[in-house]
């Protein structure tokens, strides 16, 4: 593929000559993660490595160039990460706008919602955030109640959101709303875009056991929203909501399964070995062994699963069961990673300490999704085992 | 020995769910955490206890206590685990009164036993060293020097160890760091020159802390027990404060699987109670077993304690083994069929599961008994 | 207890004198179980025991004494068991007479049909098989259709019933039938005692994957009942059934759990220690250690489960929590004992072998009740759980 | 490399599925079981499979094979899993022609590599002494004799011994029993003077046997690869077979699960199908993933074994193990779900736990992979 070498070496070239020295570096922590918006306060290396790579459109490569990205092919975008990753250099900008809304509106959106809301995004200068559970719709989701009233030139929208990520820290929230109180619950939700710098729109952080609080309640009280900001047809915002909850289970289960240290490499670390070369604690070396096998089996899933998809194989419901195992597994190492630290973890630390990851990822099987709705949708969809 | 409670257990149980339930509730620890406590514990609810008994319950009846027994103490260290009470009892009643009581000098137990029973004085046993329990692992050292000894070095995980009076500390007296032979327990009060204790800010908002000890003199008369002999009394200590953890970790597993039995019969999802989702039946039902299992040798564990201390060691470490696996599950299961509420700081399974994770690090965790479990056992 | 110290005496004397040195062996296998019934062939020691203990009552030493029994109380029945296990003598006589119908007949029969069974019974002279579960009746036990006809001064029973226990070398069976097909279906159910000494009634025995046969498929042809063998209520047999499967729940769970080898000796004997003194075979330490544990914290419930019961504290339904868990543990036990016999346990080999008792295992959580079933039990009657 | 099987791949798939399902079901294992037949595998069969190209699927086309590599080896091995069909492939096609076509000497390879890919010469690898494996371990002697060696000793657990045409050894030519150097491997004729094999009747009735050699003398050429330097080629022989079983495993629980899931959806209890009960729903969703992740691991290490032989040990390793738990909770799910029928040797799970069971023993448990995974990654 010639074509691609030539990329590559164009890229190669870029990155080199536009990528900060500071963004080179691990980041230290959870802090150093870049989200864009108004609020965000950027060091002067993240806004310069940001302002350069979204310039070429490579903060969002597969966008199309009009939209904000750089039109990429999917080899193409490959070689991007690979040249990124082999000088090391920083993600410049993650957020709800790349993961879950630009996708749908690339799907759903109109021309003009597009041209509004994508650019924004992919400059990182509108932060989004994601309305979707209630107090009481939570695996439920679909019983949802916050009203979206029709008043003619807008919409008003009164009601709670619950479980929205970092809601204080955004500027605009997109939002699953009832528009239809009479038809079956599936069939009376919309998909809206809400800007969130208006009195309608309050939020209040949920302080989380880890100490932590990246959600928050989100409260609608007479909030007004654009007609032209409901995306995809009125009534029907189910659909809208489904396949953005695909790509946030996706999401979810890859987490925890990155460019992680290996779990026994810390813990020699942290415990040491014994006479025999073996970690010292052996019924924690037996698990640790066990889960590092589970996690490169479930790694090469995520890559067959993903390849798959590609190639046109494979369900769409295996998106369930990486969400499935990709937490419950990211649960088990946080475990283990406690086992392995002992009582040092047990203090309070830094703000990404072990302790507040480790309390932080029981939230992994239950948000996008339990564990016990993706092995539901499992058995149904993909065993096809028949409902009560 | 028959596996029930005699009536003067549970009268105690009784008393001590009702006592905790309505005076020191897990409210209470939210506060102590919220308000900033410098004592981490209520000094009241501290001296209600002794007033019924409960700091005396291992203290034998000539030196001022009721001489209850160890399932008696189980009993009340298993109802503070279902509120969560944050107090010096498993470090003073329990570890404290069983290092004096069974090992103890006459002069010794004369002075502080009737000051524990009375809740006057509170005690701490400060024996590791390192991120991971190892009491033969000794690296503070005590150096003769004069007729007494001088001590140095520093212990970490010290449970109460910035409101206890007196400090137990191991020490080695002689041998290499990691040897059986060589250890000495010392009784350090708390106030000597040359002690400073550090706490620190803990996951589960309950006391424990690092003493440091710079040229800490004490005399012969500070040794609990026999010099070079201290590592069987120390085990003695532990297993006492072991299978009190264990009873403390099987109420908050209780505690965890009825809260969420509750909460099955309640939450609707779909249109249905989600308690009959038989996927989350089941899951409960497993989990009833393996808390009855852990009740089962808890008890088991205290009754040895009890009728032969001299042969507790491998029930106590089967205890403090099988009660970290059953708690954390209990707790896991709490957080997950509790769904997001039960991921706020809150509602109150959060403190269930950082203080059982506390639990099941302090002396020693599932692994290290699983593993002691094994070399008793020859394999 | 001055009485109990006199009694003990008096046992200790009689089991020395009349106790067979064959029967203080311990047993090789189980084919030394002694069963008794018409087609039984005991050694002389065996008959010689049996005779000696029935005639003292002490086959089944609670039962009153004009019923084959001693009428020993619980504290004295526990002191001739201790005595027994002192000088390890053998159990003289087992079967599901003693452990199932007999309890059930006591409970439910009346004064005539214990005179005629159970002291054939307590002699070891009649053997009895279980019929309950059919084809179509497995887990849900009380939909079962064998059917049986009042025809005036007899009934006429017809049908099929599968996992008979040794019916081929039983003399009588219990079965469960229909007596009202109109009915709700726990209502329509009774309990009979049948001869299975006649033309109407065959077995065949059903392979296992284990390659031996202890159930047998049991066949009802125009099969004649006396009036006088239906125990308790017409339509009201459920009521027996349930009571003797609490039975039959707690002797499968506690299987497994007697006086076995510990795992961890087994494991040395097999695969020795590494130079630190540790199990050879690291990994499979930790599982043996962690089961070992289990395994204790098991027995103590078994007891204090028993003890609850007898200081009429507990719930009832806990005998589904033993067997659930005694069955679970017992499969996970072979399991390990599996993995620590490695390649030597894969060939067949006595008819007690690893291997079979292994394979055998995978039944225990089917049979008495499934381990679906238990849970269900326990999430309804302990923890109540509402049903759908 | 990309996780999907290519066109070529793919229609072996199919082909292989076609014809197993129709020639070689679990019926014709049964069948070789109830008959006592005394090869233990159908020679008929066989020969087809040679006449598709499968025991030459690892044999270079110069010597006859069709070199397809293995990847395509997995595939096969996978779907003869999937209906358990009996045959030396896994002995022969797999290992014997990774030992001759990546060791052999050209001579060696000329004599056996056209045999091997015409189905006309089945090989037996005999590594294992004990009851556990461990190829370090090695008892068996090969004295210097003349040009030659003469081998003493005992081997168990040998796959398709009995059927073997050839022998591929592990001797010791120096060091003590248990050393990684002074391994030494060694072609020995079956039919040579004082080779003595005998079947063992196996639980999941396939071909073992133990080789007994009493004083066997060989000539130097019957070395493959380096005297004393043995072990290394013996572990990449064994890796090829650990990986056809780990696929063998994946396919069998693949079945497994799928005859479950058509059970579930076909069963009555209650009167509903049992498929609609959420606890099970909810475990054969498990095991759905558990599978999953199976397929996955043992597609990467047969790609490791394509693409990097010398660097596909811990991928192997993590394979083996992986498949000795998911294919063991395959079948243990598999009887659960069934009830009572699956107990019966009637019904063909039984032949799916019994065959799991010693696959999973075969070349080191998943016990044994995870301490060596352990090992490799240095802790």
């Amino acid at each position: 593929m010639p074509d691609l070498d030539a990329f590559r070496a164009e890229v190669r070239d870029w990155l080199d000559a536009n990528c900060p020295e500071e963004m080179r570096q691990p980041m230290e922590s959870e802090a150093d993660i870049v989200w864009g918006g108004k609020k965000f306060n950027f060091t002067e290396p993240q806004k310069l490595w940001l302002d350069r790579m979204a310039a070429k459109g490579w903060t969002v490569p597969e966008w199309p160039v009009e939209y904000g990205g750089a039109g990429l092919s999917k080899p193409e975008a490959k070689v991007l990460r690979e040249e990124m990753q082999r000088i090391k250099a920083r993600t410049p900008l993650q957020s709800f706008g790349i993961w879950m809304l630009g996708p749908a509106l690339l799907k759903y959106g109109t021309h003009e919602q597009k041209l509004e809301h994508l650019p924004p995004i992919a400059r990182g200068e509108i932060r989004w955030a994601q309305g979707y559970s209630e107090p009481n719709a939570g695996s439920d989701l679909a019983s949802l109640m916050t009203k979206c009233e029709d008043k003619g030139d807008h919409y008003l929208v009164n009601g709670q959101k619950v479980w929205t990520s970092y809601a204080d820290r955004a500027d605009w929230i997109f939002v699953l709303v009832r528009t239809d109180f009479d038809a079956p619950k599936h069939l009376g939700i919309s998909f809206i875009l809400v800007d969130m710098d208006q009195p309608g729109v309050s939020t209040r952080p949920i302080k989380l056991i880890s100490g932590r609080s990246p959600f928050c309640e989100t409260f609608f009280d007479d909030a007004r929203a654009e007609k032209h900001n409901l995306v995809g047809e009125l009534n029907r915002g189910w659909d809208v909501a489904k396949y953005l909850l695909t790509h946030e289970r996706e999401m979810i289960g890859g987490m925890g399964s990155g460019a992680m240290r290996p779990m026994g490499d810390i813990a020699v670390q942290q415990i040491g070995l014994d006479e025999s070369g073996r970690l010292a604690d052996p019924m924690l070396r037996t698990d640790i062994a066990r889960a590092e096998i589970d996690g490169l089996a479930f790694m090469a899933t995520m890559e067959r699963v993903a390849d798959e998809a590609k190639a046109g194989q494979g369900t769409g419901a295996n998106s369930s069961m990486l969400k499935y195992y990709g937490t419950e597994f990211n649960k088990r190492r946080l475990e283990l990673m406690m086992d392995s630290a002992g009582s040092e973890a047990l203090e309070w630390g830094a703000d990404d300490d072990v302790a507040r990851n480790w309390l932080r990822t029981k939230g992994n099987s239950i948000e996008g999704g339990t564990s016990e709705v993706q092995l539901n949708i499992i058995a149904k969809r993909i065993l096809e085992l028949p409902s009560a | 020995m028959s596996m029930v409670l005699n009536d003067d257990a549970n009268m105690l149980k009784d008393a001590a769910r009702g006592f905790l339930g309505k005076s020191a509730p897990v409210s209470q620890l939210r506060k102590l955490r919220d308000d900033g406590s410098e004592d981490g514990f209520d000094r009241q609810t501290w001296a209600a206890m002794a007033e019924m008994g409960w700091t005396g319950v291992l203290v034998p009846e000539a030196h001022g206590g009721v001489d209850m027994g160890y399932v008696a103490a189980g009993v009340i260290a298993e109802e503070m685990g279902r509120t969560l009470t944050a107090s010096p009892y498993l470090s003073t009643a329990v570890m404290g009164a069983t290092a004096l009581s069974r090992f103890g000098s006459d002069a010794q137990k004369s002075e502080w036993l009737p000051k524990l029973a009375a809740g006057e004085a509170v005690t701490a046993v400060a024996v590791d060293e390192g991120r991971k329990h190892n009491p033969a692992r000794v690296g503070v050292t005590a150096e003769r020097s004069g007729n007494g000894f001088r001590l140095n070095g520093r212990k970490g995980f010290v449970a109460e160890g910035h409101v206890a009076d007196m400090l137990i500390v191991s020490a080695r007296t002689a041998g290499g760091e990691a040897d059986a032979e060589g250890i000495t327990l010392f009784l350090v009060p708390r106030n000597a020159a040359g002690v400073s204790v550090e706490r620190a800010d803990m996951v589960d908002s309950r006391n424990s802390a690092s003493v440091t000890l710079e040229n800490v003199d004490v005399t012969a008369d500070a040794v609990l027990g026999e010099v070079d002999g201290g590592l069987k009394p120390l085990e003695a200590v532990l297993d006492a404060g072991r299978a009190g953890l264990a009873a403390e970790m099987s109420g908050s597993a209780q505690q965890c699987l009825e809260t969420t039995a509750d909460y099955l019969k309640e939450r609707k999802q779909f249109g249905q109670i989600i308690g009959t989702f038989q996927a989350l039946q089941h899951r409960a039902a497993h989990l009833y077993s393996e808390v009855e299992l852990g009740k089962s040798i808890v008890l088991k564990a205290l009754q040895t304690l009890d009728a032969a201390p001299e042969h507790a060691a491998m029930m106590v470490c089967a205890a403090k083994a099988k009660l970290g696996q059953v708690a954390q599950l209990a707790a896991r299961e709490a957080i997950q069929m509790h769904g997001g509420i039960g991921m706020t700081d809150e509602f109150d399974i959060g403190f269930y599961i950082k203080r059982i994770r506390v639990a099941e690090a302090l002396y020693g965790d599932a692994n290290y008994h699983a593993d002691k479990f094994a070399r008793m056992r020859k394999y």
